[in-house]
Formats: structure tokens, sequence, C-alpha cells
């Protein structure tokens, strides 16, 4: 497996989506909470997932793990594990990927976590499932990845319920299981939101680490861009369930191109800023996925929005930065851009002093 | 199919805000039902007590044919008649039951969900005593003590669904007696009588009335279960005793197996038709589990 | 079938006084001669099948019904007993020989003969059994006619005794065949007094001695082998007997069938059919034993009316009854004797089927608006108030209730009241009853069911159920009894039978059948014979003999 | 630890309340003295009598006022003496019948709630996994037959079919059969009260397991790529329970209300029938008794149903 991957993370993506495309049948039609997603991560490299709740992202995870039911639901595009299709197959078919090969962080590591199983169970299980082990063995390797995640008097811990754990010793609960058998492709799905902000960090270092030890790839879905911006290599944006803008982290911070990433990370708590300073939110609604907005989705909210984007979609164009995409007519820096700024701007100042 | 589906509570957002067929159909039979119960002696049927012997068919219980219908009993008397006579008994008895159970149970239930306090607390008490006893007991207990007339077996299946239906109101009451309406209302100072009646009856009215069908039918069964056992209603023609009469000796029952089944499959599908009836509303207005 | 019970409750469980009775279709209708069942086997363990489980086994006091008969039987012998030609022979008797007069009679006893304690049998035990039934209240108004407060007995030696009834007369041997023939260990009887539980361990002289007993479930006896009757009348075949109570008749036939049970006995006659379709199976019915009527109480209104009486009986449909519940079995009865006897007074019919004159006579009643002594109606809205009482729970009874409400209920608003067994007698015992169904008479000595008819039985505690008293019957009953004048004895009865139908307290409805049922297994029912070799009856009213009995 | 000393306080309180309720609708309603002499007691001309009535009135304390007779009787209740009762044969002790005749009772109630519970719990694995689907619909419909469907009525047409027709089971309860056969013999009397209480039992469970099957963990479990049948046995089944394990605690009630026609139709000498027969009887000694051992069980299983709870939900416990 290492000759094939030191060969995947130079050449070919390691996990890749083709044009992805999930829609859910609803009463109210049809909703496209994933409308052709095309992304590529490469072994060991990480990729933040960021948008608002709504934006698709979580679909977008789910689905390249194949955990969505399959009633109701429509799937179109491919997705690629290692160069193999997995898009079309049964979840059966996806078990003994599921867990060895790919593992997934939630949330909420309360509701997450079986709250009448003792934790240790929760871990060895599947260690016992995909490696064969015994009781005795199981059990030991999960009190050494337990003590790989950081928790205190590990014997111990396996014994315990859930409820009798913190919130931020539950989410290393579910990373130990989702290290466990130790899969290649992680997907964390908001794993800090649950958390208080003290712990955040902690976990967020953790998640990097394990990965970076294991040469494992990520997929980390967010809606705050603080969270992404130290831990991963690429980010991708995402609004009305596409990709909007895309680049390596370093790029995108210096070089916003589209003007809800801008406004996004304006959003982003910043530790310099005293906490009661209010933050610049975004005005308006994310847009609705069953009958979306013509042209560009993001138009209706944005400032700096012209007639074509309502009328015309803009296509996925590059910009001079290196492995950077975005779609938007009137990027940031764009003249057209600068010159409606400088309007709000003025507007700000006569109507006393903004924000 | 979708009624029968979500009636089991299955998760169809579509199927729930429609009837559907199958309550029609209940709720067809169970009209003709009463209709039966009301009319039964208006109806051209024969005779339910006498006995039709006819020695050119030997010794009775003779069975079903186009003079008796449903055959006849071991006394030669006509299970046709006997079982639509029964109809009058067991659904009387189920309505009134449930009736009063309703009037009394949903009254105090409603008041301690209003009030609190030492009503709250003493009714609540009642209830948790009443329902320690398993209730075919208690009514069997209480049968014991009585003559057994429709009246008091009536008030007496009655006095066995007060505790289930009052603590359903006290919960309903609680709801709403603190929604913001009854709160505005009283803190108006409008007089409790007319906020009990005018605001909280009306929302507590309609999930318990969509409970009733299932109280009756739960009636309809205790009281079929005490005529089996002959604690019914004296001298009177019940389901139940119908039933009994046709099983008590295996003999019976093998030889003549018509005398308990039509009384069986008449009371089969009212209760059936209550249940789906009562659980198809329940799913309408959108109650939640009741135990009663 | 609890029914049996019920009324036989009334008839049988005042069996203290109820004499065998036998006719031809007990031989008859009995197993075949010995030979055709090849030789008896020694062994084994008959299963009995009975309609109830009894009180005690006490001959001085327990009210023995046939079940308990069956099971007295069993442990004690009587005095005397029935040969199959209706006479009375002696059994646990030597002899028993009235003075010319009949005013006195001398009982010689059997030598040698010993209680399961070994408490050897004589003079002495007698006179103890009858001392103390005598006290009792219920069976002692069956012994004092024949065993007065004062002077009752002379003993003359240990063997020889001579009793001096109340008043002559001829019938006392045959009142020994029963339950006051059945002499209990003496020993037992002292016992019995400090300790009354002993009265489910009965000790006799038997064929059979107690062995173990659970009350209303199962009762077992083993053979007693020094029986004295052993070179007499034939050696005990069985080792053991168990007596099963099972008051429903549809689950004794079942157990008999699935060969839980051995031996059955029923009064159920809608299961005759079935027992004659199974040719496993062997029937022997006597059909007419007791008599099956309405009892009415005559001390209590509305009943101390004879128009009451007389109407209750008119709107009563006897034919219906018998169609229904007899079925073809049995006959329906005019009388407490069956047109065969030759007792039987063709003039005396028993009314019945005449709605119209019932509905007049009521009319009548109800016309002088009467009142009980409380006050209260006898009549509501032109009908009379009464009350049904039958012993239950039983479905047939209650069916039985239930046909003659739609008889009775447009002329009478008929109460039914269910009781148990046990209060069901006590209350008739007590007169606090209407109308009851009953089984009773038809004693094969007719003289011996006087103590169902004498004014001084009655009292608080009544044999004379119905508390009908008349001395020109007590009269007559002193003439049957009378040994002086035998040839005038049918005429007397005649007049009896019509005496009675006149006080209209009964109303006759059939000739009860008894039906005992036994598997191929069981053998020698029928081959019993008396001590001086007369072959007696197989079976008594549904009372049942077993020391003949072998199984294969 | 205060929450167990609560709900016993709470169920003793309801114990003395049942027991006041019975004791005193028996002794005002009913009449104490018959119970003892039969209808001497209402033979009240006959000098005779009246001596009895005399004796038995003070040696029962009959005389005594209510309360203290209650009190009296109460304490000879939880020693285990249920009083007297009239027989013609005297006044055989009422513990008697009781003690020979409650094992079978309780038996057949175990063996009723066994046959709920092994048939309710697969049920409802298997509809609420396929929920929607055809099969699971069918069988909501069969449940929903079984629970309209009068267990006196269940019993006769079991009886019909599985008795008497087939000659699968046999007809009557032979107390003095040795254990295995009575046993057997009680098969079909346990189906009869269980088969109605095992639909009501799937029907919730069904529902519970479906809510539990949309929870995150079960998302989680999957992820672990658990085979279909481990999800539901292993994470969606025990957090499905806890509302069943109250609901069978408080079916026992209609557990014993079952057995009591089901003795009554297959003939089995429990305190069921027993119950119907001393009541058909006005046997109230017997009737008391039972309706209080009844009551009283029925209030303590209740409570160790409350118990069990904090067994196998964790998270309550204290």
């Amino acid at each position: 497996m290492n000759t094939t991957s030191a060969v995947a993370s130079e050449s070919e993506p390691f996990i890749e989506t083709v044009g992805l495309k999930t829609h859910f049948r609803t009463p109210r039609g049809i909703a496209r909470a994933v409308d052709g997603v095309t992304i590529q991560i490469r072994r060991g490299q990480s990729l933040g997932v960021v948008g608002e709740s709504g934006s698709g992202k979580t679909v977008l995870s789910r689905s390249i793990m194949g955990l969505l039911p399959r009633n109701g639901v429509i799937r179109e595009g491919s997705v690629r594990y290692r160069g193999e299709e997995i898009g079309n197959r049964t979840p059966k078919e996806m078990r003994s990927v599921w867990g060895r090969e790919m593992a997934m962080v939630f949330q909420d590591p309360m509701t997450s976590l079986n709250p009448v199983m003792k934790v240790g169970k929760q871990v060895t299980e599947s260690l016992r499932l995909h490696l064969g082990m015994n009781a005795a063995e199981a059990t030991e390797v999960a009190e050494k990845i337990f003590r790989d995640v950081r928790i205190p008097e590990p014997s111990r811990r396996l014994n315990q319920y859930p409820h009798e754990l913190s919130g931020g010793m539950r989410q290393r609960v579910m990373i130990a299981i989702a290290m466990a058998c130790g899969p290649n492709m992680l997907f964390a799905d908001e794993p800090t939101t649950a958390l208080d902000v003290t712990v955040q960090a902690q976990i967020l270092e953790l998640l990097s680490e394990q990965i970076h030890d294991r040469n494992m790839s990520m997929l980390l879905v967010t809606h705050n861009l603080g969270v992404v911006a130290g831990y991963t290599d690429e980010i991708a944006v995402m609004y009305g369930g596409k990709v909007v803008e895309r680049a390596p982290t370093k790029v995108l911070f210096d070089n916003v191109k589209m003007p809800y990433t801008e406004a996004l990370l304006q959003s982003i708590p910043r530790l310099t800023q005293p906490s009661h300073s209010r933050l610049a939110m975004i005005p308006g609604r994310p847009p609705d996925l069953v009958n979306p907005p013509t042209g560009c989705r993001f138009a209706p909210r944005c400032a700096y929005a012209r007639d074509l984007c309502r009328s015309e979609e803009p296509p996925l164009t590059t910009a001079e930065t290196p492995d950077h995409t975005f779609a938007c007519h009137f990027p940031v820096g764009s003249p057209e851009y600068l010159e409606r700024k400088v309007e709000i701007e003025r507007r700000g100042a006569t109507t006393g002093g903004g924000n | 199919m979708s009624a029968v589906n979500s009636s089991a509570g299955a998760e169809t957002a579509v199927a729930r805000k429609k009837l559907g067929f199958g309550f029609w159909l209940c709720i067809g039979w169970l009209a003709a039902m009463v209709f039966i119960a009301l009319f039964t002696p208006l109806l051209p049927l024969k005779s339910p007590t006498a006995n039709f012997l006819d020695s050119s068919q030997g010794r009775p219980p003779y069975s079903p044919s186009w003079k008796h219908w449903f055959g006849t009993d071991k006394d030669a008397r006509d299970v046709f008649a006997r079982t639509l006579y029964g109809a009058r008994i067991s659904l009387t008895v189920g309505f009134s039951a449930i009736t009063a159970g309703f009037l009394v149970g949903g009254t105090i239930g409603v008041m301690s969900g209003y009030f609190r306090g030492w009503i709250d607390r003493v009714s609540s008490f009642v209830f948790v005593v009443l329902l320690s006893f398993p209730s075919l007991v208690l009514a069997i207990l209480l049968t014991s003590l009585i003559e057994r007339s429709l009246l008091t077996v009536s008030l007496v299946l009655g006095l066995l669904s007060i505790a289930p239906v009052g603590r359903l109101a006290r919960a309903a009451t609680l709801q709403y007696s603190e929604r913001e309406f009854v709160l505005a209302a009283r803190q108006i100072g409008a007089k409790d009588r007319h906020i009990i009646v005018k605001e909280i009856l009306p929302n507590v009215a309609i999930p318990m009335s969509s409970l009733a069908l299932l109280g009756m039918a739960v009636a309809v069964v205790a009281e079929g279960g005490l005529a089996f056992l002959g604690l019914s209603v004296e001298k009177g023609i019940t389901w139940g005793g119908l039933i009994q009469l046709g099983s008590d000796a295996s003999k019976t029952l093998e030889k003549a197996p018509w005398i308990s089944f039509f009384p069986i499959l008449m009371l089969f599908l009212t209760v059936l038709s209550l249940n789906f009836a009562g659980d198809r509303l329940r799913t309408f207005f959108d109650v939640k589990e009741m135990t009663l | 079938m609890v029914f049996t019970v019920a009324c036989g409750g009334g008839g049988d469980d005042d069996g203290s006084t109820e004499p065998a009775t036998s006719d031809g279709t007990d031989t008859t209708g009995g197993s075949a001669a010995p030979s055709e069942e090849g030789e008896p086997v020694v062994g084994g363990t008959l299963r009995v099948g009975l309609e109830a489980d009894v009180d005690g086994l006490n001959p001085t006091a327990s009210a023995l019904a046939v079940s308990g008969l069956t099971m007295a039987q069993a442990v004690f012998d009587p005095l005397f007993t029935f040969a199959t030609d209706g006479t009375v022979v002696p059994y646990l008797a030597e002899s028993m020989t009235p003075s010319t007069d009949f005013t006195e009679w001398t009982l010689k006893l059997r030598a040698g003969v010993a209680f399961h304690d070994g408490t050897p049998f004589t003079v002495d035990a007698v006179i103890k059994q009858f001392e103390i039934t005598r006290n009792d209240p219920l069976v002692g108004l069956a012994v004092r006619p024949y065993y007065p407060e004062t002077d009752a007995v002379a003993k003359i030696d240990d063997l020889t005794m001579v009793f001096k009834p109340l008043e002559p007369s001829q019938y006392f041997p045959s009142a020994l065949t029963a339950q006051l023939g059945y002499i209990a260990s003496p020993t037992w009887l002292d016992a019995l007094a400090a300790d009354p539980t002993l009265e489910q361990q009965p000790v006799g002289t038997g064929p059979f001695q107690f062995d173990s007993r659970t009350e209303d479930s199962v009762t077992k006896f083993v053979r007693n082998e020094a029986w004295w009757g052993t070179d007499l009348v034939g050696p005990v075949y069985l080792d053991a007997i168990e007596f099963y109570p099972v008051p429903d008749a549809d689950t004794r036939t079942e157990l008999l069938l699935n060969g839980d049970l051995d031996i059955i006995h029923t009064t159920d006659t809608n299961q005759f059919e079935t027992y004659r379709e199974d040719t496993s199976l062997t029937l022997d019915i006597s059909e007419d034993g007791e008599e099956y009527f309405l009892m009415i109480n005559t001390a209590k209104a509305p009943f101390d009316d004879v128009r009451v009486r007389q109407a209750l009986a008119l709107a009563t449909d006897r034919q219906g009854y018998y169609d229904l519940f007899n079925g073809g079995e049995g006959q329906l009865a005019n009388q407490m004797f069956t047109p065969d006897s030759p007792y039987y007074n063709p003039d005396v019919t028993q009314e019945g089927n005449d709605p119209e004159g019932a509905a007049a006579l009521v009319a009548e009643y109800c016309g002088e608006n009467p009142v009980a002594e409380d006050g209260s109606a006898l009549c509501t809205d032109g009908k009379v108030n009464m009350e049904y009482q039958w012993s239950g729970p039983s479905v047939l009874a209650t069916r039985i209730a239930d046909f003659y409400n739609e008889n009775w209920s447009s002329l009478f608003n008929v109460t039914f009241d269910e009781k148990s067994q046990a209060d069901h007698i006590q209350e008739a015992a007590l007169g606090l009853y209407n109308v009851v169904g009953w089984r009773q008479f038809g004693a094969e000595n007719p003289g011996d069911d006087r103590v169902w008819l004498e004014c001084r039985n009655i009292g608080g505690i009544s044999l004379n159920w119905p508390r009908y008293c008349s001395e020109e019957r007590d009269a007559l009953i002193k003439e049957i009894a009378n040994p002086a004048n035998p040839d005038e004895r049918t005429g007397l009865l005649q007049q009896l039978v019509q005496n009675i139908h006149d006080s209209y307290a009964y109303i006759f409805m059939t000739h009860s059948s008894w039906a005992v049922v036994h598997t191929d297994k069981v053998h020698g029912q029928c081959d019993r014979i008396a001590p001086e070799g007369s072959p007696l009856v197989c079976s008594t009213n549904g009372r049942m003999y077993f020391h003949s009995t072998w199984l294969s | 630890m205060r929450y167990y000393v609560q709900r016993v306080a709470l169920a003793i309180l309801l114990l003395l309340a049942v027991s006041m309720l019975t004791f005193g609708a028996l002794n005002v309603l009913g009449d104490p003295l018959f119970n003892i002499l039969g209808p001497v007691a209402g033979d009240v001309n006959n000098p005779d009598s009246i001596k009895m009535i005399e004796l038995a009135k003070s040696e029962f304390s009959l005389d005594r006022p209510l309360p203290v007779r209650y009190a009296i009787w109460l304490s000879d209740f939880v020693r285990g003496d249920f009083g007297v009762t009239f027989s013609s044969t005297g006044q055989p002790p009422v513990s008697g019948v009781i003690s020979e005749r409650l094992p079978r009772t309780v038996t057949l109630v175990a063996m009723a709630q066994l046959f709920a519970i092994l048939v309710s719990i697969p049920w409802a694995l298997i509809t609420a996994s396929r929920a929607g689907k055809i099969s699971d619909r069918i069988s909501t419909l069969n449940a929903f037959f079984l629970v309209a469907m009068p267990n006196f009525a269940l019993a006769v047409i079991l009886k019909f079919f599985f008795s008497i027709k087939l000659g699968w089971m046999p007809l009557t309860f032979v107390a003095d059969d040795p254990l295995s056969s009575r046993l057997f013999q009680m098969i079909l009397p346990a189906l009869t009260i269980g088969l109605p209480v095992a639909a009501v039992y799937q029907r919730l469970l069904r529902t519970d397991i479906i809510t539990t099957l949309q929870q995150d963990f079960i998302l989680l479990a999957r992820t672990k790529g658990l085979s279909r049948t481990r999800i539901l046995l292993v994470h969606a089944l025990r957090p499905s329970l806890f509302s069943f394990i109250t609901v069978v605690g408080l079916n026992t009630g209609a557990l014993i209300g079952g057995s009591i026609v089901s003795e009554t139709v297959f003939r089995i000498p429990g305190i069921g029938s027993t119950l119907v027969e001393s009541v058909l009887r006005n046997d109230f000694p017997v009737v008391l008794a039972i309706v209080m051992i009844v009551a009283s069980s029925f209030v303590i299983i209740n409570l160790l149903v409350d118990f069990a709870y904090t067994l196998i939900d964790p998270r309550v416990r204290r």
C-alpha cells in the first residue's frame, strides 16, 4: 500500500468526485442539495469544505461515503476512491470499506455515541469485526488508541458510559472510534461545533496530528472558515449545493475572489477582537434548493451583484493564483467590485460610521 | 392499505390527513350495529328466548339452515336472533360506560389539571389506587357486590374508565393551561369557570373525543368478559354470554361451533371497527398513544 | 355437570336416609357374566370419576350424596343390602328378626369381624354409632323414628341386640342398607369427637381402607387384606381405588374417553348417546331411581297459597323440558312411581302446559293484592313475585333456569338465585326458599320416603323440605309402615300418591336416569353376591360398588 | 437512594388504600356473617341458629367496629392468614385454597408474559427494519386483528382448532399430572393470554425501534461497517426497550385479567377461576383474599419495573 500511496500522493487523487449530484425527492419538489460538485483530495492531504448550513456540505460528505438512504434520493456523477468507482455501490458492498477504509467523526458526540453501551465496546466492536481480534486483543488496542487520542486513564474510561464523560472526552472517544481500524480516509462533519471554544482547538490539533501521523486524507466539513484555516491544505467553499471557490488554504486567505467567501471570512470570530463586538453577518437567507434563483445563486444576497449575475450563472474560472478556481462575474478586486465598494463605504459614512 | 399503515402510526405524512376508506367502512359497520341495537324489537326476528323444538330434526342444537340462519343453541333458540339482541346490551353498556367515564373522569381530570394543588394531588392518588387493580379484577369485585342490572354494570365499567380518562384529561389540560391565551385570560382576570369552559374545554375536547371510540371498544370487551364469566346483566342476552353458552363444554363446541362463533364474529368486527376508527381519528387529530 | 350435584344436591346430598333402589334394568343393563369376561385378575388401581366431592366420610354426620355413598360403600359395609329381586338381605349383619307385632327387632352381628384399626366389631359399636347419629341435627331426624331418645335398644350379648323403634315398621332393615347401616369404628368415632378433621379419614370394616385424601382432588383407598367378606363373597381384586371429583359431566366424559378415568357416573342424559356409540364402553342405567321435580316451600308466601302452587304447575311446560333436557332418555313423571311400579296410581297425573288455567289462578290471587308479613307486595303488576333457586355455578342449571323463566315470566316475576351446593341444601333445610329443582323419592321400599313427608320432620331444620303438614298423610304413612295390613299396602300407597299430588308441593318433571359407565378394562361390576348367596345389583342410582371389580 | 425510598413509600401507601377499599367494599356491601355461617345467618327465627349467630359474632369479632376489624384482618393478612370461609363442614381456612391454587396462576401468567415477550421482540425488530414495506403493513394489520380479539373469544377459537379439530393440545388440565405435562397443558391457555399482549408490545416496540434507528449513533454504527442485524440487535434494541419494559410491567394486570378468563375456559383451578367461582357463590372471604393478593402483587411488580428501569438505562442510575 505504501508504494501505491507514495505514487498516489504525488500523482492522481486519492479520492475524487466528478460532477456529483445528490437530489432529494420532497413533497415540494426536487431539492438539489449537492448540484454537480467536483473535488479531489490527494493522499495525506486534507480538504476543508466550508459553507453556511444548508449549503450542502454535510450531504456532500455523506454521499461521498455512500451513507445516504437509497429511496427518495437521486445520485449522478461519480465518486472514485483510489481509482475505483464506489458511487454506485450498495451499502452491503460498502461495509468492507466503512470503518476499515473510511471513517467519520460526527458533530455532536452526545447523540452520536450509543448511550447504553460502554465506550470501550463501541471502539472494540469494529476492531473485532474488521481485524478479527478477540476481546482481549481488541481491548488492548482500544486502550492504546485512547492513549493516542490523549484520554487520561484509558483503562477506566473504557468501562464508562458516554454520559459519564465530558464533551471533549466524548469527542476524543469518537475520534478513537474512527481511528480504530486505521482508515485511510476520514470525514469530519463539524467535529467541534458542539464543543466549547477552549476544547475546539485541542480537538482540531488532535485530528490534524492523527491524520498526519497515519498519513490519512481528511475531508473536514465546517461553517467556520477560521476552523479550517490552520488545519487543512485546501479549502472548498460551497454555496447552494455548488463549489463556488476553491484554493489551497494559504492562497485563499491571501487572495479571496468570491464575495461570499469574503463575507464568510468577515464572520470569523477572532480572538483579537473583544468577544462582544458584533461580527459582520451575511444578510439574507441561503437559497431555496428546490427552485434556486437563476443566474448566480448568491446574487440575491450579494452587495456587488449586477443584472448579469441575476441572469447568467457564472462559470468556474481559474484565477491567476495557482490551483485557484472560483465562480463569479465580478470577483473581489475587479473594477466593478471596487466601484461598488466605494459606494457602499460612502453610504456607510453618511449613515453615521457604519459598524 | 395506506389507512392501515398510517393507522399503525407509520411515518407517511401524506396519509395522515385523510381518514381513508377503512375508516368509513368501520363507521358503516358501527352504524349498522347501533341501528340493530336500537330497533331489534321492531325487526322481523324470531323470539330470542323461545325454544324452536323440531322433532323432525331430532335433538337441538340444529345446524344453520334457511329457517335458522345462524343455527340454534342447545335449547333450540335462534342464534341469529340472539346474536342481534346481544348487540343491545353489549353496545348499551359499552356506550353508557364510556360516557359516564368521560363525564366524571373528564371533569375531575380537567379540574385537577387546571387548579392543581390538593384537588390534583387527591385525584391523582385516587387514580393510582384505581389503576392498581387489574381492571377485570376490579370489575369482578364490584359486580359481585351488586344486583347486576343494565345500569349497575354500565356504572361499574364507567367507574373503571374514570382513572385512565381522568389522567388524559389532566395531561391535556396541563398543556393548555400554560398556553399564552389562557395566561392572558387569567391576566385580564377572567373567571376560572369562564376560562375552563371557553378556553380549556374546546381544546381538550377534541383529542379526548377521538379517544372515545377506543374507550368504547375497551368497555365492550370488558362487558363481554364479564358476561362470559356470567357476571354481566342477569338474564340478559349478551355476546359474551352467548359465546360462553356455546363453548362451556368442548363437546358442544365440537358439535355446534356456530353457537359461539357467530357471536364471536359480531363482537370481533365491532371491536375491530371501534379500534380502527378510533385509531384513525387519533392519528388524524395527532393525539399521543393512550392506554385505557 | 354441577346440576346433578345441585338437585342431586337436594335429593342425594341428604343421602342419609336415601335407601338403595334397583330393578331389573340394573342387571339387564349391567355387564355380562364372569365367564365371558375371563378369569378375574388381582391387582391394579381403579380410577373413579365422581360428580362431587364430599365434606367428610362420617356416617353419623356427613351428608352423603351419591359420591359420598360410593366412597363410603368401599370403606364401610352396610348391615343390609338389596338383592337384584328387591329383597333386603343381611350383609354385615348376620340376621335381623322382628317380633310378631314388629315392635322389636333382634339384630345378630357377624362374628369375627374387625375394623381397619383392629377394634372388634360388636354391638357396642352399633349402639355408639346410633347414639351419636341421633344427636346430629340433620341425620338425626332420619334415625329418631327407629332410635327414640329413651329405651331405644337392649344389649343381649356382644353380637346380639334388640332395637325398639318408635312405632312398628316393616322397613327397618331396608333403612340399614345405606348411610344408617354403615358402621364405623367406635375408636375412630371417639377420636372424631376430639378432632373433627378425622372425618376425612374414615375407619370401617369395608373391603378397602383409607390411604390418603386431598379434598377436591383425589381420595385413595387400598385393599383391606383382612376383609371378613373374602371367604363369604369372594376376594377383593383391586390393589387400590382413586376417587376423582369432576363436577363437570363433559369433563368427566372426556377424561373417561382419554383413558384418564376407568369408571364414572352421571345423570346427563345428553351423554348417553355418546356412550352407546362407543363400543369400548359399558353403560349401566338405573331408569327409575329418584324423581326430578320442582319443590315448593309451602310455608313461605306466596306459595303458602295452593292456587299459586297450582298456577306454577300449570304454567310449566313439562313436555318441553323433557324434549330439551332429557331428549328421549328417561320418562316424564306424574308421581313418585313409574307406571310399571305396582304402587303406580293411574288416576294421578301431574298437570302442566296450561297457561290459561295458570293465568286465571294468578289473576284471582293477585286480585286480592296479597302482602307478605313484612308488608311487601306479593304481586307486582299482576304477576306473582317469586324466586327460583338452584345450585351452581353450572351452565346446564342456568339453561334450565332460563327455560323455566321462559315458561313462567308471563305470570311470575322470577328472580334467579344461584347458590353453592352447600348453601342450597342448607337453605332448603331452613326453609329459606320459594322454588327449587330437586331429586328425591324412589325408595325401593316406598315407606322409606316417609322422612320427606311427615309433619314431625318440620322444624328449624326440616327434612320435610316443603314444610307441608297433613295429619291424613301422616296417618296413611303409619298405616303403610304397619306390618299388620300388608295387602292394603298398595291401596294405601296409591292414596299417599294422591295426597302428595293434592298438596301441590311438588311439580313432578321426570324420572331421572342414573348411568354408570366404564371402559372395557373394568370387569366384575355385577358379580356381587350377598353372604347367603343371592346376587346383588350392579349399581344404585349412580352409587357404585367395587369389591368384586377387577381390571384386565 | 432517596428515589427508591420514595417509590417504596408510595407503594406501601397504595397497598393500604387498596386494602381499605377492598375490605370496606366487602364488609359494608357484603354480609360477613353469611360468609361464616352460610344460610344459617339468615335464619333469624330459629333459636339454634340465633345461638350460632351470637357465637360466630363474638368469635370473629363482628360486633367490633369496622376500623378495629380492619386492623385485625390486615395484621392477619400480612401474616398469611386470610381468615375462614363458610362451608358445610365448618370453616376451612382460605389460605389453604390460595396456597394450593396460586402457584398455577403464577406459572400461567409467567408463561404468558414469556410468550408475549419472546414473540413481540423479534416481530418488532423485523417489522421495524422493514418499516413501511408490505410485510410490515401486513403484520401491522395482523397485530390489529389480534388486539381486537377479546381473549375469551381467542380462548374459544384456540381451543376449537388446536384441541378439538387438530387434537394437538390436551383438552383438560389435570392437577395431579407430573409438572412437565401440566406445563404442556398450560401452553394453549398461556397463548390465549399472551398473544394479544404480544401484539400490543410489538406495536409499541416497533415504533420505538424506528425512532432509535433515526438516531446519530446508529449512523455512526453504520460508518463502522457493522451488519444490519448487528446494528439492530446490539445498537438499536436496548435503547428502545425503556417504554417497552414499563408497558410489560403495566400489562401484568391485563395478563392476570386474562388468566381469569383462560383458567375458566381451560378449567385450570388457579386463583383466577377460583375468584369467579367464589364471586358466583358469594364466598367473600376468598374473593377478598384473591383480590388483595392480585392487587398487591400488581403494585409490587410495577415497583420492581421502576427499579428494573434503572438497571437497563445507565443514564437514570442514581
